[in-house]
């Protein structure tokens, strides 16, 4: 019965039902807070500066200890979200503003545009990211704009993929072909009939490629190749709490710790959302 | 899939590799012959060098023929030579690839049983208690930062433990024991990764499988549950895995880079890693290129074998 | 004699999240040894359910059998059977076969290796003796050169083929009962005509029952001797096919003849019935399962009419069964 | 007025398929004429594969032709995006099999319905809310069902909306393929029966587009049988399931299953032989050649052309003794 009920009518169906649902769709609220006010949730300056309590165990006052420089870690990771958050969003927005209007030309017209597009994508695909990453800060330059260019790239073809797919299946469906023969124009088509029934599909992937994204910029700012010091991301405070994993564990632990949590529940996210737009895999 | 015949395709793909390599060395601010030529300080003969590097690259020509040319010198096998030792790029490569391709199948030899037998017990016990375990596990496996995980390892079980060496590299004929005991972690740190994405998939194409008329009909055919499961819904779903662990060595190879900073094997990746930070632009650019050609016929010969165990697309 | 199968107030219920679904309510009928027994409803009158809780297909975690019911094959008692000797009796004494040939066999397997499975499951045979035995069933159902056939893959036969591969594997074990859910639904006419051959010719020489599940008054008239009418999860008529096609003492019987179309009836003559069926959730309804369609019911259909018999082998599930002059309606 | 309002003429119609470097070209239609007078109903019959959907969608002009022409009140098919084939996209409405994809998922009835009357400016906008509701009475629905979304609906509410739809315009012609095989046996009468209705007070003509035998009997003023791409009869519907002449028309009924045991227990079976054969290869000559218990050496040289037979037209080489002998045994 709700085989075919709208996606986000049919997501936003589950989300106050599933414990989970509410957990996650709480804890996302809380991250976006966490990113545009930082303030709010610690006391701390990420970058003050404590000769007196440089390295410190955690304690009461300090959660996850401190830093080399004596700033709180726990303040530093919350003022690393906004970097964070800003890359993954970012590179994904990037990515669908190019991805989107490829996948629907290339599973619509099909034909020269279809295999051309497809060719792009495939080549791009056939990358591997971080080698591809490497590539283009070694020419562009290691930043973060160069980071959220690259991932944006190399996320077009894996949301292209997808907005093609689901383009080619929905063209055949009833409604489409209707649309057709009752002489709606292809444009009429794909902006009534298509666009609003792949933004389901879409946005189930987006926290899968955002959870990828935190995971390369962690690993590129760990090489050096992503976010620079003093700019805090989580990622480069892999990278300056490389050397206390012998002095002060904390420290690498802490950020380890939230980065793969992060990810995890992002991944865990998107889960929830496909089961809640393909029901009959779980119901069988 | 596309139009294109497949060979042709596979041409076009590796010739749009070429070019994007060409054309991102191109956009870098700057002399690109001086890029090519790395740093010039306390050198005498950088005039000339720069000519050298002019010639070799035809960078005195218009771009369309620095282009003929760049392709026209790959194709030939000729990656060019290091600008800091002078080395050509294929001889450093053909050294290093050794390490990074023990790394890279050691971790797939790993994870792939351990992916099949948590994936398969999953699906089976679907929505139950051993399910959600083993599936959170995979997603949590899917998600650690493999480098962090790589120096957790290195403090507690080498520096803490003593078990491990803590890093370095030994070849597998002078020393097999060592070359073992020096493999262990980076391959347990990329096999971990491996892992969480191969049992997610298994579990999703078993369950999937377990779903298909064709079982239910086997089921009420009287077949016992082992024989559905091990005999036949493995071979359905089991044979797609060859696509996808195709597709992952391209993610495991961007994750040996680093777990080979980590653990200082002497690998492609950090050849690549040396290259980029001394601006040793030839060697980026050769490790590049010959890892993607390498990712993309890895992915045909899966492809092929996919296509070869499948009755379906056989024919 | 006793008969092969006797399934009495069977009472099945699937359990969801939120509520309990009363699919199959107080069935009962027999089958007989080598009858062809056809069961006729349209989708959501249980049928389907029926026939696979006579295998006890269905998850035990989310089903529910009502306590009353029993399902009787050859002596057994399947319902109160452990798991072991049910699976034990699948694919053996009792064979099923599915709707849809296009996704019944798995594609990654020859025909021979997927008998043979089946075979090995029931029969301690030496492996020339299995193959011998699965190319004289795959002859059995007039499928050319059986020999060859068992090493062809599912894609490489037609829609008819693969359903009649379907049907020599469900005689491999010589079963004394198939259960036919709706084999020939998603096949052309001709195909179709080729499976019910071969299915009857079955039943006949080799003894074999048939529980034919189908929603087309056609292929109950072609093929079965008894017919039993399902509506909302409940019998309500059943009897000899000539008997109740000749006259229909239920209304629900009447007017699903008058709806289905016929080949040899000259045109216009196509009678819709009026609304839907409804699915019940929650408790039983206690009144009569075609209430809100019938163009008869009155106040006294609010109370469920049981199954009573009107004349031999013929029981009819309706208050008003000998007064409605139900061919004049249709 | 004499010219038929849909003519097609020797429709040719090949798709090309590529399959592991192979590429192979299916017939789908072959030299298949079909014609439908005003308000008229014509069935056409044929099993899977035999091209009568990809026929349908030619005769309205949205599957392009290889050869032949269709020829719609007397015109050619205008070129696609002028002016006249949007007056021909408002003559021509088609309903198809599936209704649970027939809807937009993300639109209501209402404005699913509203699409045609928008897209062929049918009227103000703010008349189109009663035209609605008057559509879905139409139709035997609720107009309070043009807010809900399909996913609440039935199929046969959904094909009932499809229905609507299709009428929204005021078409001349309603292409209907395989409008009720999704549906169960009391919803499809329904559906038929309403369809039918609509016909006879409207005058809308209709191709009528199956499998079943029954249902095209049902409805159809006209019958036509498709084989493998090509027309094997054609005629009268009542001439054409009493007096079938073609073998395979006769094969076809012999093989339906008549709901009503007494006459079942008599029908004559024609038992085909072998499977439909690939329609990228087909035989030579006579199509049904290589099932047809009648065939001969000829039936494999020649390609039977349609000819006049009473009321109908048959494409058989034999069909004169094939009829003949069966009729006095």
């Amino acid at each position: 019965m709700s085989a075919s009920a709208p996606i986000t009518t049919r997501i936003g169906r589950l989300v106050p039902r599933s414990p989970a649902g509410i957990v996650l769709t709480l804890l996302g609220i809380g991250v976006v807070l966490v990113a545009l006010f930082p303030a709010w949730f610690t006391p701390y300056q990420p970058n003050g500066i404590n000769a007196r309590a440089i390295l410190q165990p955690p304690s009461p006052a300090n959660p996850f200890g401190t830093d080399e420089l004596g700033s709180d870690v726990l303040a530093r990771i919350i003022y690393g979200t906004r970097l964070e958050i800003a890359i993954a969003m970012g590179s994904v927005a990037l990515a669908a503003l190019f991805a989107v209007p490829a996948g629907l030309l290339a599973g619509y017209r099909g034909k020269t545009a279809d295999w051309i597009l497809t060719l792009i994508a495939d080549s791009i695909l056939s990358f591997p990211i971080v080698l591809f990453a490497v590539m283009v800060v070694a020419s562009m330059g290691a930043s973060v704009g160069t980071l959220i260019f690259v991932l944006g790239i190399v996320f077009i073809p894996r949301i292209f993929r997808l907005v093609r797919g689901q383009t080619q299946v929905l063209v055949e469906q009833g409604f489409v072909r209707g649309a057709r023969a009752m002489g709606a124009g292809t444009f009429d088509i794909l902006l009534r009939h298509i666009l609003p029934n792949i933004l389901g599909p879409v946005l189930v992937i987006v926290p899968q490629l955002m959870a990828v994204a935190i995971l390369i910029e962690a690993g590129l700012s760990f090489i050096g190749l992503g976010v620079q010091p003093p700019q805090i991301s989580w990622g480069s405070l892999l990278l300056v709490s490389k050397n206390y994993y012998v002095n002060a564990i904390w420290y690498p632990l802490a950020v380890g710790a939230v980065t793969t949590l992060a990810s995890a529940l992002l991944v865990f996210a998107g889960d929830l959302a496909a089961n809640a737009i393909n029901p009959d895999r779980r119901s069988g | 899939m596309t139009r294109l015949l497949p060979a042709l395709r596979i041409l076009a793909i590796i010739w749009v590799v070429i070019t994007v390599v060409f054309v991102t060395l191109r956009l870098t601010p700057g002399d690109p012959a001086e890029l090519l030529l790395g740093p010039t300080a306390g050198r005498q003969d950088v005039q000339e060098r720069l000519a050298d590097i002019r010639a070799q690259y035809g960078l005195d020509q218009p771009i369309p023929v620095q282009y003929a040319i760049f392709v026209g010198n790959v194709l030939q096998g000729d990656l060019g030579e290091s600008n800091r030792s002078a080395r050509p790029v294929i001889s450093m490569i053909a050294a290093a690839a050794p390490v990074t391709i023990w790394l890279i199948v050691l971790s797939v030899g790993t994870a792939i049983p351990i992916s099949i037998f948590l994936g398969m017990i999953a699906a089976a016990r679907r929505g139950r208690t051993l399910d959600r375990g083993i599936r959170s596990l995979a997603t949590l496996c899917m998600a650690v930062p493999s480098f962090w995980l790589g120096l957790l390892f290195l403090q507690w079980f080498a520096s803490g433990l003593g078990w491990f060496p803590s890093r370095g590299y030994v070849a597998p004929l002078t020393d097999p024991g060592g070359f073992m005991m020096h493999m262990a972690l980076p391959v347990i740190t990329l096999a971990i990764f491996l892992v969480g994405t191969l049992t997610r998939f298994v579990y999703t194409e078993t369950a999937d499988t377990l779903q298909r008329d064709y079982i239910t009909v086997s089921r009420a055919m009287g077949l016992a549950s082992r024989t559905i499961l091990f005999r036949f819904a493995a071979k359905n779903s089991l044979t797609p895995l060859i696509i996808v662990v195709g597709v992952e060595i391209g993610t495991l190879i961007g994750g040996a880079v680093i777990v080979e900073e980590v653990f200082g094997l002497p690998g492609l990746g950090r050849l690549l890693l040396g290259a980029v930070m001394s601006r040793d632009y030839p060697v980026v650019q050769g490790t590049i290129l010959v890892i993607t050609v390498a990712v993309i016929l890895i992915n045909i010969a899966a492809e092929m074998l996919y296509r070869y165990i499948t009755p379906q697309a056989r024919s | 004699m006793k008969p092969l199968l006797e399934i009495a107030d069977l009472g099945v219920a699937f359990r969801t999240s939120s509520s309990l679904i009363h699919a199959v309510v107080d069935v009962s009928l027999t089958v007989s040894a080598g009858e062809r027994v056809g069961v006729i409803g349209e989708s959501g009158s249980g049928k389907s359910v029926m026939a696979r809780a006579i295998m006890r297909l269905d998850d035990p975690r989310r089903t529910q059998y009502a306590t009353s019911s029993r399902i009787t094959l050859d002596g057994r008692q399947i319902l109160a059977l452990p798991e072991r000797e049910v699976h034990r009796l699948r694919g053996d004494a009792v064979s099923m076969i599915f709707q849809n040939p296009m996704h019944s066999l798995n594609p990654a397997f020859t025909v021979g290796q997927q008998m043979d499975a089946v075979l090995k499951a029931h029969r301690k045979l030496p492996g020339r003796d299995r193959r011998a035995r699965i190319v004289d069933a795959l002859g059995a159902v007039d499928l050319p050169a059986p020999g060859d056939l068992v090493d062809r893959y599912p894609h490489e036969l037609s829609g008819g083929q693969r359903q009649r591969v379907m049907v020599a594997q469900a005689i491999l074990c010589e079963p004394s009962l198939i259960i036919a859910d709706e084999p020939t639904s998603a096949l052309d006419v001709t195909a179709q005509d080729t499976v019910l051959d071969v299915l009857e010719r079955l039943s006949r020489d080799k003894a074999i029952a048939v529980l034919m599940i189908t929603h087309d008054m056609g292929v109950v008239a072609r093929f079965c001797e008894t017919v039993n009418v399902m509506y909302g999860g409940r019998l309500v008529e059943t009897g000899p096919v000539g008997d109740i096609f000749a006259a229909p003492r239920h209304p629900y019987t009447a007017a699903l003849l008058a709806a289905t179309p016929n080949p040899a009836a000259p045109a216009r003559t196509l009678h819709p019935i009026p609304g839907t069926q409804t699915t019940r959730r929650g408790s039983a309804s206690t009144a009569c399962a075609f209430i809100a369609r019938c163009p008869h019911a009155t106040t006294l259909c609010k109370q469920a009419p049981a199954l009573r018999q009107i004349r031999a082998n013929h029981r009819v599930a309706c208050h008003y069964a000998e007064e409605l002059d139900l061919k004049a309606a249709g | 007025m004499n010219a038929p309002l849909l003519d097609v003429r020797d429709a040719e119609i090949v798709f090309t398929a590529r399959r592991g470097g192979v590429t192979r070209h299916i017939q789908a239609v072959s030299g298949a004429s079909i014609s439908v007078a005003r308000g008229q109903t014509v069935g056409l019959v044929g099993e899977s594969g035999s091209g009568k959907s990809t026929l349908g969608a030619a005769a309205i002009g949205l599957q392009a032709l290889d050869g032949g022409e269709v020829l719609f009140d007397g015109t050619p098919m205008p070129a696609e995006g002028s002016p006249a084939w949007r007056t021909l996209r408002r003559r021509v409405q088609v309903i198809f099999q599936d209704p649970f994809s027939a809807l937009n998922p993300r639109q209501t009835i209402g404005q699913s319905l509203a699409e045609p009357l928008r897209l062929h400016s049918m009227g103000p906008r703010r008349s189109w809310p009663d035209r609605i509701a008057e559509l879905l009475e139409l139709v035997g629905l609720n107009p309070e069902m043009a807010r809900q979304y399909p996913g609440t609906l039935s199929g046969g509410q959904r094909q009932r909306v499809c229905i609507a739809r299709a009428l929204a315009v005021e078409p001349d012609l309603i292409v209907c393929d395989e409008i009720t095989s999704a549906l169960d046996v009391s919803t499809q009468a329904q559906i038929v029966a309403l369809i039918a209705d609509i016909q006879k007070r409207m005058g809308v003509a209709l191709l009528f587009i199956s499998h079943d035998l029954g249902l095209v009997r049902a409805i159809a003023d006209r019958t036509a049988v498709m084989y493998l791409g090509r027309i094997m009869e054609a005629g009268p519907a009542g001439e054409v399931f009493e007096t079938p002449r073609h073998p395979y028309t006769r094969a076809l009924l012999g093989a339906a299953p008549i709901p009503d045991p007494v006459l079942e227990a008599r029908r004559e079976r024609i038992p085909l032989r072998g499977e439909i054969p690939d329609p990228a290869d087909p035989p030579s000559g006579c199509r049904f050649r290589t099932r047809c218990p009648h065939a001969r050496e000829e039936c494999a040289k020649r390609t039977p052309l349609p000819e006049p037979a009473g009321g109908a037209i048959v494409a058989c080489h034999f069909w004169r003794e094939i009829t003949g002998t069966e009729d006095r045994s």
